[in-house]
């Protein structure tokens, strides 16, 4: 058992991504900005080439053999996706990223909303999962509520218990599945269940999840399902919504254009049925078979080989930083219902909060690379009372000399802004 | 995959000559079916007796395949039951997605056997289906409008 | 001066797209579908690899070294962009698609409109240029209108004046600058000169143009401009919107999240200036440093070489083709005013028309990839009177011998549906 | 590219000891300037007599780059005419594009040569320019209510 829990061989691993061994300055690479954006092994950056030099076509419209390439590669990419997350293959649209499939969601729900309906999120939103619903809300004139967090950086269940926050006017519910600040693993099916009792849609946004392996849209509870291949080994340009097929199939269309009408004409037109009705235009091919390696590639390794792993490292890494004089986490301290984003803010020894950017910077200059600011998540930080902080996050080629790295260099940091220990 | 599985003889004479091809009356239902990315259109007519598909007639504008599979569509359904009907267009449907790999039993399935190569060419694969969805479409309508008669 | 129009060394250029050597079945690939989809050079896909590989971080908000490699490389691409089109670098906006382009303008520029008001497009438009104004006028109760087509194809002006399509009601008006079915040049000028007359904006689909280096922005005349990267050498999941950055800086956001913001409070958020406030959530990264390299790419054979070498293959085409019994030509049938999309209708010597499906089938067999169908463009087909037609789309790298084989492959197709001629 | 070229003495002297920090009395404008990826925020407040800037005061959270750029700032331009001032903000601004090839002029720009190796780190340059930035639309809006006044 303990086998298992040890993981498999990083190094092997590591020597998958090229660019892990390049060196910044004097300095390996030491990155730690994996829930900003994965790095990706070279098996999905040749699948990529392969598909440009050699299969290259546009889909569906093109009949010829190039373009039955094309289509089989594009289409099996959406098989993989659906197995990954245990959906099926009509209910994943491919988008841009996150962030469009949430909007999608939002525009399309939105379309049902009045004055008085209620749409409810949470504080530690990534603003991906703010700003289309007070797009939506604003447009429709439907009211947005909030879930808050405890001080330990969770949904704070109980107060929205006590102020009704879901409740018969509540149409739409949106949470993040795994915070990308505070790491937190939010309770989607509990919430979806409250949800679905006042006959209203959830939304879940896996953004910080399926690259974790965390997610089966069969026991979730989540009626739609945002999440972007580039925090998963897979390229940039492409994300997914997957959605309830019954619930896709209500919708109205969103973007328009190319091959996601039935009949176009002067007078007006109809739509194909999901996905295609959700993907307006040339669709990122080439994208999509590069998630598709990406997913090849984590199954291969195995996801509870992943998880384990991450489990792992996070544990490490919050025992070590615990460490590290003047540091403070933000959100859970313990590996228990938390994913690998680490954030964290730095005082000095004469007391000095040091700010993120600098941080950041002086982290960089030994080859450390961590985000700094408010991760697109301002009103988490500002009902935290910070204006931002320091993010140290893991994936699956993480290893336990690089938090050492990371400890020593926070060390170094606290003593350059403040007086030497 | 030569283009001679693709277009048989067999297909080629019933896209000349389309069987049970023009609106006819009396019909119970009546579908119009298009293939999104060519404009390729049926319209579909079905009449039936009891269970019993008494006529299937259709105008169509589309390729030899589309034709020429719902001209091979209303020969074999044309007197079935409806129940005989579905139970081929099941048939018909799993050869199409076959991808080439399936034994079509020609006792039952008749000149639709020489389908089978199409399922090699999944961009025609729609093409081949679009009469058969329109019959199922209209059957199914005709059906329930003979429930409401009742 | 011949030196010039004869053009570049084609041989030489071929070399550099690997899958044009590729053979479908026992015949050497014919790729005539390249307003579908162009083919991407070694370079272009090398610049992806490079970048994924070693280069690889999220921008803007990644801070560290290779989030500054990223984000140099991001908007590198963007300086590359518009200085191709002769617009400035805050004025191109990276979308997934042309689709993406023409929606985020019809629902920024739709926020304006009232019923009564009047948006003005044309029969020939992509399906793209169609449903997102179709979508927009549905939501704000403008009304529709269109510009029709003489018999050769263009757009007719002469019927636009006689019926005041343009006037003082109408507000918007969008025209492809290249029709990607006839090939048709449309005058959009003059077009721009009469929409501004009235107070409209002028949209240009240049979908069809930019790739051949048809576009300035500068003296074009058009204050929002629509393209797309995979038909331009560039990659999938890219696009672009330009605009006149007046008009950008009036506009409200489209999508929301990610670095589009300014502040996002609980209370509402104030968002990005232009071109960041439309590009919302992590942007095609990899797909803009393709897309740069492609514009290398056309910059280093020279724009002029580019078009003289596809006016020349696109006379010999029309030429050619003109010489297949039973073909007809929709559209121009000189090379004047003309792009290299040539679509067609084939009838067999005992007159029977042969299906665009069958034609693109028969051509397959032969390794000739043509698109058969409506292009996304059925209004267009439905005001010529037919369902679909074939066709045949040329670039930088097409050749003569390559024309041959598709005529010879047009007489093998009527024989094959018709009597042996 | 190294760390120390970005953080010279005169900077990190700067942060720790912010010259005119805190808001004052009287101002003709107030402007809150936010670099938006890290919510860093400047609310500044400028006074001028004709064309001289009398005050600069403000309230600042931002990292050691923002706040000693926004305190040089302050010393530069306080007693300066606006036209001097805008001057000096072309000259900085200009400094922070330059990638590093830029030789300032130590006698005009004074503490701010300090931060010419900003300049090779692109991402900080918006944190260098937020103080300024805010002194340019402060000032502006300054001397319009002082036209409005005449
Ligand atoms: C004229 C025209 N407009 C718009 C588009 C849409 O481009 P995309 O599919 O990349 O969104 C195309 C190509 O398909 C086109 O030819
Ligand atoms: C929780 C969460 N949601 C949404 C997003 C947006 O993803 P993308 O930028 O790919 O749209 C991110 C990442 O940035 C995220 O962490």
């Amino acid at each position: 058992m303990p086998e298992t829990l040890i993981g498999y061989d990083v190094a092997a691993i590591r020597a998958d991504f090229p660019g892990l061994s390049r060196q910044i300055g004097a300095h390996p690479l030491v990155y730690l900005d994996s829930a900003n954006t994965s790095q990706k092994p070279q098996q999905v950056v040749d699948a990529i080439s392969d598909h440009y030099l050699f299969h290259n076509a546009n889909v569906a419209r093109a009949m010829h053999t190039l373009g039955m390439e094309a289509t089989a590669a594009y289409e099996g990419a959406r098989e993989k996706v659906a197995e990954f997350i245990g959906g099926s293959r009509d209910e994943v649209i491919f988008t841009k990223n996150a962030s469009e499939a949430l909007n999608l969601a939002a525009n399309t729900l939105g379309s049902r909303l009045q004055p008085g309906d209620e749409i409810v999120i949470s504080v530690l939103e990534h603003h991906s999962n703010i700003v289309p619903w007070q797009l939506v809300a604003e447009r429709t004139g439907a009211k947005l509520r909030w879930f808050d967090i405890t001080d330990e950086g969770r949904l704070d269940l109980v107060k929205a218990e006590a102020e009704g926050l879901i409740n018969q006017r509540t149409k739409i519910v949106s949470v993040a599945a795994v915070s990308n600040v505070l790491g937190t693993v939010n309770p989607i099916t509990e919430i979806a269940a409250k949800a679905h009792a006042v006959g209203a849609v959830m939304v879940a946004d896996a953004a910080q999840a399926v690259p974790h392996g965390r997610v089966n849209v069969a026991t979730l509870g989540a009626d739609l399902v945002a999440f972007t291949g580039h925090k998963m080994l897979g390229p940039t340009g492409i994300g997914v919504l997957w959605g309830r097929y019954d619930l896709l199939a209500s919708l109205p269309p969103f973007l328009g254009g190319g091959e996601m009408i039935n009949v176009v004409k002067l007078t007006g037109s109809t739509y194909a049925e999901p996905p295609y009705r959700f993907e307006a235009g040339t669709p990122p091919i080439a994208q999509a078979v590069g998630l598709g390696a990406a997913i090849d590639y984590l199954n291969q390794i195995g996801v509870d080989q992943v998880a384990a792993h991450e489990e792992r490292i996070t544990a490490y890494a919050l025992t070590r930083l615990a460490r590290v004089p003047g540091l403070r986490i933000l959100g859970p301290t313990q590996p228990i219902d938390r994913g690998g984003a680490i954030s964290f803010t730095l005082t000095t020894a004469d007391n000095v909060e040091v700010h993120p950017h600098d941080v950041m910077q002086l982290l960089d200059s030994r080859g450390i690379a961590v985000r700094g600011g408010h991760h697109c998540a301002r009103p988490l930080h500002e009902r935290l009372g910070i204006v931002a902080s320091s993010r140290a996050s893991l994936y699956l080629y993480t290893t336990t000399a690089e938090i050492d790295a990371l400890a020593d260099g926070l060390n170094y940091v606290a003593d350059f802004f403040g007086g030497r220990s | 995959m030569s283009v001679e599985t693709l277009y048989q003889e067999i297909i080629l004479d019933h896209y000349k000559a389309k069987h049970h091809s023009g609106l006819r009356e009396p019909y119970q239902a009546e579908v119009t079916h298009v293939n999104p990315s060519c404009g390729d259109e049926v319209l579909l007519r079905v009449e039936l007796d009891g269970e019993t598909v008494t006529d299937v007639s259709y105008e169509g504008i589309g390729c030899s395949i589309s034709q020429a599979s719902t001209s091979v569509m209303a020969d074999l359904v044309i007197g079935k039951s409806v129940t005989e009907a579905m139970s081929l267009l099941a048939d018909f449907t799993e050869m199409m997605h076959s991808q080439g790999r399936y034994e079509p039993n020609e006792d039952r399935l008749e000149d639709a056997i020489a389908f089978v190569g199409v399922a090699q060419f999944p961009a025609r694969v729609k093409c081949a289906l679009l009469g058969w969805s329109a019959f199922k479409d209209a059957a199914a309508q005709a059906l329930s409008a003979e429930e409401g008669r009742q």
